[in-house]
């Protein structure tokens, strides 16, 4: 209990943040209530830090925790500021003015507490080494993810999207938790490094094949991945901005992190996942980045290409999963792939979402407009420069474009994928990069060398620093983080490497067996 | 703190690199030399935060002045512990992190690896201590230069400014190719940046363009060469590369002489540097790169991005040594002197002083490259180091000019700054500038060209085919540049006190380098009167200076940086007595780097050998270059005193325009830059375009159709799949169980 | 599989429960519900002979059938009553008859759990909900059926994609037990946790343990015992001075020793899920944040119309 | 036949294990129908608390003939999970009825493409 409580201190001051904020948020003060965004700011940060001296933690991927949990608290951080004040914009005010109380709207402190028990649900998948801990963990994501959508905008499709969001949620949920029974069943325990063992030791059969594709697709659902695939952009289109960007990162994360626990639970042995699970995985993966890919170049709501660009990227870092940690070596490893391309994703998603955010238009100033389609960002780098170029930025990087960070994640998959010997799916994600260019090109042209509309409202940049800022943050760490590339891939892979061997290592005769034959 | 703590050792930890040693005599330099590109960098990050938080102060100017000057304190730091004052011995490696490691095997060739490293050996040490030191002066400089632009540009130009710092510093501290060319596009991107700095001028975006479209034809050399390099010796950072090289071996082992690599790498590099460092024929850029603020100018386009091409040949020597036949080096000297000509020739003609400066500094880069083509690495950086400091003099004069002039840059509109109140710094540091970039006795100009000169004739022209002829080249001129560059400083800073304002002067919109407003303390034109003098003013038109403008006498700032720079030029030449055997103090530090040259050395060893090496009209060539040149640029002084000077009575009437009418056409080709412009428009760009006339009918028919199918396969099939997203809950709903049905039905049909 | 069903009645008892569900649940025009219930009851009746008739003896017994059928008729009615009331309470019937099959499975604690929270709780929060979010009936139709209660949308085909699933699911289920399962057998910790404590007064009883001693550990039928240091004995302990602190004492475990269904359950639950159970504390603790925020609109808009509203009036009144 | 297989009564068969897990992927299925062929909001999310409670009787079932009790305590889990999104659900479709004044899932289908 208390070395488990170890490893959990940035979920805890996470929790107390949130109770805080809870109490804050029902300050009569206005003032107190506008100090629940820099408390939550204050408590992501700690979580940060506090993630970054976590201690090895237990189960399959006990070194993943420190990187896992920096990066949810990073990125987190940077949606923070995107996402301040995008509940209670204009409420504070009208309320002054005397004008109608409306409660949906009047949720300064829930929001940020929402916001915060998402991430630690992120949080504590990182760190699950139980089913029951990862369902909960998995809930505890989504749950709030739900109510955030539906507040997020007192507009009708903000409330389309969370009924959309929710029951399709649920039956995902219920997708999943199947899996897990069948898991359980099959291995008889709801420890994964004991259904590890188990499988290790007795084999595995139709019924653990069974429950781990139904785990498989139920996580899907939170990675967006083909065929749970079907909200994400209806839900992203109808949710405001913020909270998209959001919902990019946090349950995508936490999808991937599950399934690489859940995947480790068979390991890659010898010839890479066992069949079965590997065409799951393998017609998941191609499919989704397909689809993903298709379905953005019909767009012309810029949300709903990052939404299924989203889609996309999902099905490219699936292909890490399959490729698993090769024999550890970094240029092979396809989940310290998964783990940089989450952060890389990350942060390029932060860009483009928030320059969407940063400029306004509309007549109503307390629920303006934000820029949604490809004719509204036309000559952004011309009116707005730092905005435009900063989205340019993060969206040539989502495109893969060299030298920039998107470049490093993809090649790493890339590498990983050759390594494993899954040419075809390599193949398959190579043309599906090649199809994103027409969409994300799109937005660049639309951005760089189209002139504004002059009969359009031009718009007004958000009185918002906090969205400029990540805007403008995730477009330079785009530029900049390539250089840490050797820092962060190797943290990365250093996150994974116990668990390979934790995996593999307890495989009976795995290392013996061979090692009679290498003499010979 | 903690946090902080904690994030370095994980992100940052040097840990030993696995998959390479660097070899036994490259020694592991301080850990800490990583603080000089980065601060830079931090500098431009912290510029970056001001314009968010909208600073409207001068607080990016000071941070990078802060940023950049303790940058040159490491820098120096780092010279004084390797042994400093003199060259250091030999090179070492400070490992910053990991950076890019790729292994695909085990064998010899089969890993990328690129670390962030700094090569630290006195080739670079001397190229960085000019860089952060001028950069500093630079910075202060365009604080007060740039002030009329604070609250608005300034603090994305000093971003720019920095993070130019952080780029070069890259390129020439690099210990690998991929971070010399990581730093190589970071200064072209910044020089973009900066050149396009006024955006919404049309002709600063062309010039920006132009800049970036020929420096790619640069950079494809560079790449080539990069992946040429990787490919032949399976590595690209500098230590074991040169190990091999010194050996002449490739990566496997094999002999290089006479092999086809060691023609062509030298090659592919001398196309790199050629397209940075503006030589024939990719120099067209540089000319109007003078479009962007003058600090950048005299920083990027004069002192340091232009001689990245010097430091490359400079660093990759062994490579081009190994050349027996010197294809490249023979071209690079030849195309030295015929740009340095080519250079002066327009620099003589043309009326705009910026300009005049442009082409001068083309023209010097010819002699640097002629220096380095004949076996002179030594001259070549010399004449980069004391380059550096008169040609930013000189480039901060004509800011300054133009700072106070509201844009005037045309040397029939001003005369006699020098004696006007306020300019006596500006002026002084002119005379010292002009006189070294003349060849004038004793001056650093003199020394580092004498040199250059000197080798010329030394080098055999069996080793490099026309060497001589190449310094009968450059002599010529050395003379032109002298003429020149005077005939600017006796029309524009002595003679008959006289000016005409520029067109900013009321011209709000078109602001050339400066802004529309003035500094407050000039608020007492008024600016409906300007316009409307701005409208009588015809272009070109001679109008006596009045109305209500007055010159706008350099500030505190400008001046110190001004004087520094002067004394420093003056300075320079002091270096040339220290180390005397090398050459110099730069000679020393260049024959203690890569860039000292073990095979073709034994004439450079001891003096009495060159003699027999080669001669000048039968003298030794240092000897005799000595008095040959100070000659010539007393010539080229006086003959611009008599065409400019004497007799002058105003700014635009001198006795060169009645020798003008004599000349015929000549005078007019060579202001129209000997139309090489028109020439590329009509040998490359016209066909080019007729070409592509032919092309876009082909293109239309077959190209488009192909790349239409290939663009119509996703869209039809996102149009196949568009139906199943009708936004009903339980059309999803379907499909998600659809789905899992069909998954399960594959893999139970699979297993 | 075929150790355990026939493929031939399973996938027949499949088909025929499809056309059965199809049938059963509401269209336009002719609807023949009680036919199809019958017809996916007999589906069922064909599904659950296929595995029968392998079992043999193992096979359940007759309280499994029973609730089987009432607990899956009481769904297939779920979903295919028009009236929301009534298919919530059908629901709960479901919950009852699946609280029957947890008894059968000797899980007393979940069983009355699962009819505490679920059909106790949750579901009457169900009801409150849909007899708020229902249409008041009016004074002409009393009984108000909306439109999109009252019939199926796309019956047949929904009814293919679930069989489908439930084909493929049994198949798999009932193929993966054809090996014997690993067995993983009672978690030893929880075990040895019950049994000390539960070992305890039975040793004092028959054997007069000293209260000051304490039972460590039982293993099989031997418990290791440890005195305090310098106990003296008088007669009646006789037995246990022989014994040196540590050692272990073989002994007669008697049956009512074994642990309780609850106490076992507990044990599981705060040895092995300490941190579940607080991560769903905070889950509830968000779930009851989220509810308020979602559902406090409309009291707390009336009341704030009724302010402006007096504001608004009380300025007017007082404007001279 | 140790204590822990007393306190459950004797071991459980695989054969009669299948009958379970047949009447929970009947329920799973039956759920997912309902799911796909309601339209009442109320009704579908009651769908899904089937699917869990088909789950929850897996969990039982193994967890008996597993003869350890972890199956048991993922049902409380379950049945946690069930209540909170359960509250939240109809916490969210009374927010929509006020809206909409209607409990048709149809009715929300303006985002699309």
């Amino acid at each position: 209990m208390t070395e488990k409580l170890a490893i959990l201190h940035p979920e805890i001051a996470l929790f107390i943040t949130t109770c805080v904020v809870m109490i804050v948020g029902l300050s009569r003060s206005v003032g107190a209530r506008r100090a629940s965004a820099w408390i939550t700011a204050a408590g992501t940060l700690t979580a940060l830090g506090l993630a970054l001296r976590s201690p090895e933690g237990f189960g399959l991927l006990p070194g993943m925790l420190a990187y896992a949990k920096a990066m949810i608290a990073g990125v987190g951080f940077l949606l923070l500021l995107v996402m301040a004040g995008a509940v209670d914009r204009g409420y504070e005010a009208r309320l002054l003015r005397g004008e109608t109380f409306d409660p949906i709207r009047a949720t300064r402190g829930e929001f940020y507490a929402f916001f915060l028990f998402s991430l630690m649900g992120v949080m504590l998948c990182a760190g699950a080494d139980d089913l029951i801990w990862l369902f909960l963990a998995l809930e505890l994501v989504s749950l709030p993810t739900y109510i955030m959508v539906a507040i997020s905008s007192s507009r009708l499709r903000a409330q389309e999207a969370a009924v959309k969001y929710f029951f399709l949620g649920a039956m995902g949920a219920a997708t999943f938790l199947y899996g897990f029974a069948l898991l359980y069943g099959a291995a008889g325990t709801t420890s994964l490094s004991g259904i590890a063992t188990t499988f290790a030791a007795s084999g595995i059969g139709p019924l653990a094949y069974a429950g781990l594709i139904l785990s498989i697709l139920g996580v899907c659902f939170k990675i967006a991945a083909v065929p749970m695939h079907f909200y994400t952009a209806d839900v992203y289109e109808g949710a405001a901005t913020p909270v998209s960007a959001y919902l990019a990162f946090a349950p995508k994360t936490a999808g991937f992190l599950a399934l690489m626990l859940i995947v480790s639970t068979v390991g890659w042995h010898d010839g890479g996942l066992p069949e079965p699970v590997r065409v799951t995985l393998w017609v998941i993966a191609a499919l989704t980045m397909t689809v993903g890919n298709v379905l953005a170049t019909l767009q012309t709501s810029v949300k709903r290409i990052l939404a299924y660009s989203s889609v996309a990227h999902s099905g490219y870092m699936l292909v890490g999963l399959i490729a698993g940690p090769g024999d550890g070596g970094v240029f092979q490893n396809g989940l310290a792939a998964i783990l940089f391309y989450l952060l890389c994703y990350g942060v390029m998603n932060v860009g483009a979402f928030a320059a969407l955010t940063c400029i306004e238009r509309g007549q109503n100033p307390d629920d303006p407009n934000d820029l949604e389609t490809l004719d509204d960002l036309k000559g952004l780098c011309a009116t707005r420069p730092l905005v435009g170029w900063a989205m340019v930025l993060s969206v040539l990087s989502l495109l893969g474009m060299p030298v920039l960070l998107g470049f490093f994640a993809k090649l790493l998959l890339f590498s990983s994928g050759i390594a494993a010997g899954e040419i075809v799916l390599v193949v398959v994600l190579g043309l599906n990069s090649a199809i994103a260019a027409f969409y994300y090109l799109r937005i660049i042209s639309s951005a760089m060398f189209e002139t504004p509309d002059a009969r359009r409202d031009g718009g007004r940049l958000t009185p918002m620093r906090g969205r400029v800022l990540a805007c403008v943050v995730s477009g330079a760490a785009v530029l900049v983080l390539p250089l840490l590339f050797g820092p962060l891939q190797r943290a990365s892979s250093r996150a994974v490497s116990t668990g390979q061997s934790a995996a593999i290592g307890e495989r009976p005769g795995g290392t013996q067996a061979a090692s009679p034959e290498a003499g010979r | 703190m903690d946090a902080i703590a904690t994030i370095l050792p994980t992100f940052l930890a040097a840990e030993p690199a696995g998959a390479h040693a660097p070899g036994a005599q490259v020694g592991s330099g301080p850990p800490w030399a990583i603080l000089i590109p980065l601060l830079p960098l931090l500098a431009s990050a912290l510029c970056g935060v001001c314009a968010m938080l909208r600073v409207k102060s001068k607080a990016p100017a000071f941070i990078v002045v802060a940023m950049l000057g303790a940058s040159f304190l490491a820098t120096a730091a780092v010279w004084l512990q390797g042994g400093g004052p003199g060259p250091m011995a030999g090179a070492s490696v400070a490992h910053g992190w990991d950076w890019i490691q790729f292994a695909w095997g085990d064998g010899p060739g089969q890993a990328l690896i690129a670390n962030f490293s700094l090569y630290l050996d006195s080739l670079t040490l001397l190229w960085m201590l000019f860089v952060t030191g001028l950069a500093t002066l630079i910075a202060l400089y365009a604080s007060e230069y740039m002030s009329h632009d604070v609250g608005q540009g300034y603090n994305r130009f000093f971003a720019y400014f920095a993070l130019f710092v952080f780029a070069m510093s890259c390129l020439v501290m690099g210990d690998n190719l991929l971070m010399l060319f990581l730093g190589w596009e970071g200064v072209g991107l910044c020089s973009y940046l900066l050149i396009g700095y006024f955006y919404k001028k049309p002709s600063a975006v062309a010039a920006a363009k132009k800049a970036f479209i020929v420096n790619r034809i640069g950079d494809l050399g560079l790449v080539l060469g990069v992946f040429t390099t990787f490919v032949t010796f399976g590595t690209i950072e500098y230590a074991p590369l040169f190990e091999m090289v010194g050996a002449g071996v490739d990566g496997s082992g094999h002999a290089l002489h006479g092999s086809w690599q060691a023609t062509w790498i030298p090659i592919f590099f001398m196309i790199g540097a050629f397209g940075k460092s503006a030589q024939l024929p990719l120099y067209v850029w540089l000319p109007d790169a003078m479009e962007g603020p003058t600090p950048v100018s005299a920083l990027i386009h004069a002192a340091t991005m232009v001689t990245a091409g010097v430091y490359l040949i400079a660093r990759m020597y062994p490579i081009f040594l190994l050349d027996d036949a010197h294809t490249a080096l023979t071209i690079v000297a030849w195309t030295g002197a015929l740009t340095a000509l080519l250079a002066a020739t327009i620099g003589m003609a043309q009326f705009d002083i910026k300009r005049i400066m442009a082409y001068s500094t083309v023209s010097q880069l010819g002699y640097m490259f002629a220096g380095l083509g004949v076996l002179t690495t030594t001259g070549a950086a010399f004449h980069v180091f004391t380059h550096a400091f008169f040609k930013a003099t000189l480039f901060l004069c004509c800011g300054a000019v133009m700072h106070g002039f509201a844009g005037q840059l045309d040397l029939r509109k001003l005369s006699g700054v020098a004696f006007m109140k306020g300019w006596g710094v500006v002026g002084v540091a002119m005379l010292v500038g002009c006189l070294n970039l003349a060849g004038f006795p004793f001056t650093a100009g003199y020394f580092s060209k004498d040199m250059i000169l000197a080798e010329t004739f030394v080098t055999p022209g069996s080793v490099i085919g026309g060497a001589s002829m190449v310094g009968w080249i450059l002599l010529l001129t050395a003379g032109l540049t002298a003429y020149y560059t005077f005939r600017v400083f006796f029309r524009v800073f002595v003679g008959p006190q006289m000016y005409e304002p520029g067109e900013e002067h009321g011209h709000a919109p078109h602001r050339h380098d400066h802004g529309p407003g003035h500094p407050p303390g000039h608020g007492e034109h008024d600016l409906a009167d300007a316009r409307d003098q701005a409208q009588k003013d015809e272009p070109g038109g001679a109008h006596p200076h009045g109305h209500d403008f007055h010159p706008h006498a350099p500030g505190l700032a400008i001046n110190a940086v001004l004087a520094i720079l002067a004394v420093a030029s003056v300075l320079a030449a002091l270096t040339y007595f220290i180390h005397k055997p090398d050459h110099g103090w730069v000679g020393a530090m260049v024959h203690h780097s890569t860039a000292h040259f073990g095979g073709l050395d034994a004439h450079h060893g001891d003096e009495a050998a060159h003699a027999s090496h080669g001669s000048f009209l039968g003298l030794d060539p240092h000897k005799a270059m000595y008095y040959v040149s100070a000659v010539i640029g007393m010539v080229g002084i006086f003959v611009a005193w008599l065409l400019h000077y004497r007799g002058r009575t105003g700014a635009a009437v001198a006795p060169a325009d009645r020798l003008l009418g004599a000349l015929g056409p000549i005078p007019r080709w060579a202001q129209q830059k000997w139309f090489v412009d028109e020439l590329y428009d009509f040998v490359i760009v016209k066909p080019l375009w007729a070409l592509s006339n032919v092309f876009h009918v082909i293109d239309k028919l077959i190209v488009d159709g192909l790349v239409n199918l290939a663009g119509l396969t996703p869209r039809g099939l996102g149009a196949g799949l568009r139906p199943s997203q009708n936004g009903l809950l339980h059309s999803y709903a379907a499909g998600m169980a659809g789905g899992i049905v069909f998954i399960l039905l594959v893999v139970w049909a699979v297993s | 599989m075929t150790q355990f069903a026939s493929p031939f009645l399973l996938y027949l008892g499949v088909i025929v429960g499809a056309v059965g569900v199809a049938l059963a649940l509401p269209r336009r025009g002719l609807s023949p519900q009680a036919i199809g219930a019958l017809v996916a009851g007999a589906g069922l009746g064909l599904g659950l002979l296929a595995l029968g008739l392998k079992a043999g003896e193992h096979g359940p017994g007759v309280y499994f059938y029973l609730f089987t059928f009432i607990g899956l008729g009481a769904a297939l009615r779920m979903i295919s009553h028009p009236r929301p009331v009534y298919a919530a309470l059908y629901f709960i019937l479901t919950i009852l008859s699946s609280a029957g099959l947890y008894l059968l499975l000797a899980a007393e604690f979940m069983a009355f759990a699962l009819i505490i929270i679920y059909a106790g709780a949750i579901l009457i929060t169900y009801l409150f909900v849909i007899m708020l979010a229902t249409q008041a009936p009016t004074a002409e139709e009393i009984d108000v059926l909306s439109e999109y209660d009252r019939y199926s949308r796309e019956p047949i085909l929904s009814t293919i994609a679930g069989f489908a699933l439930l084909a493929t699911l049994t198949s798999m289920l009932v193929g993966g037990l054809e090996k014997p399962l690993h067995r993983a057998g009672p978690d030893e910790r929880v075990a040895s946790v019950v049994l000390t404590r539960k070992v305890e007064p039975i040793l004092t009883e028959r054997y007069g343990l000293p209260p000051e001693a304490r039972v460590v550990s039982v293993e099989g039928s031997s418990a290791t015992v440890v005195f305090p240091q310098g106990w003296g004995g008088s007669e009646k302990i006789q037995l246990f001075r022989a014994l040196d602190p540590g050692e272990s004492m073989p002994f007669e475990l008697p049956e009512e020793a074994a642990p309780e269904n609850i106490e076992q359950i507990g044990l599981t639950l705060v040895g092995g899920h300490p941190l579940g159970l607080e991560v769903a504390g905070v889950i509830l603790l968000m779930a009851m944040l989220g509810a308020i925020v979602l559902a406090r609109k409309q009291i707390q808009e009336e009341e704030g119309r009724k302010m402006a509203a007096a504001r608004g009036g009380l300025t007017r009144e007082g404007a001279p | 036949m140790d204590l822990a297989t007393l306190a459950q009564g004797g071991l459980l068969h695989q054969a009669t294990l299948t009958h379970y897990l047949f009447v929970s992927a009947a329920m799973f299925a039956i759920g997912m129908i309902g799911f796909l062929t309601r339209r009442n909001l109320i009704i579908m999310f009651l769908c899904t608390e089937l699917m869990f409670q088909a789950a929850g009787l897996a969990f039982i079932a193994f967890g008996r003939h597993h003869l350890n009790f972890s199956g048991d305590v993922f049902v409380i889990f379950v049945l946690t999970i069930a209540a909170a999104e359960a509250a939240l659900a109809l916490a969210l479709v009374v927010y929509l009825f006020r809206r909409k004044e209607t409990l048709d899932a149809s009715e929300w289908a303006e985002l699309r493409g």
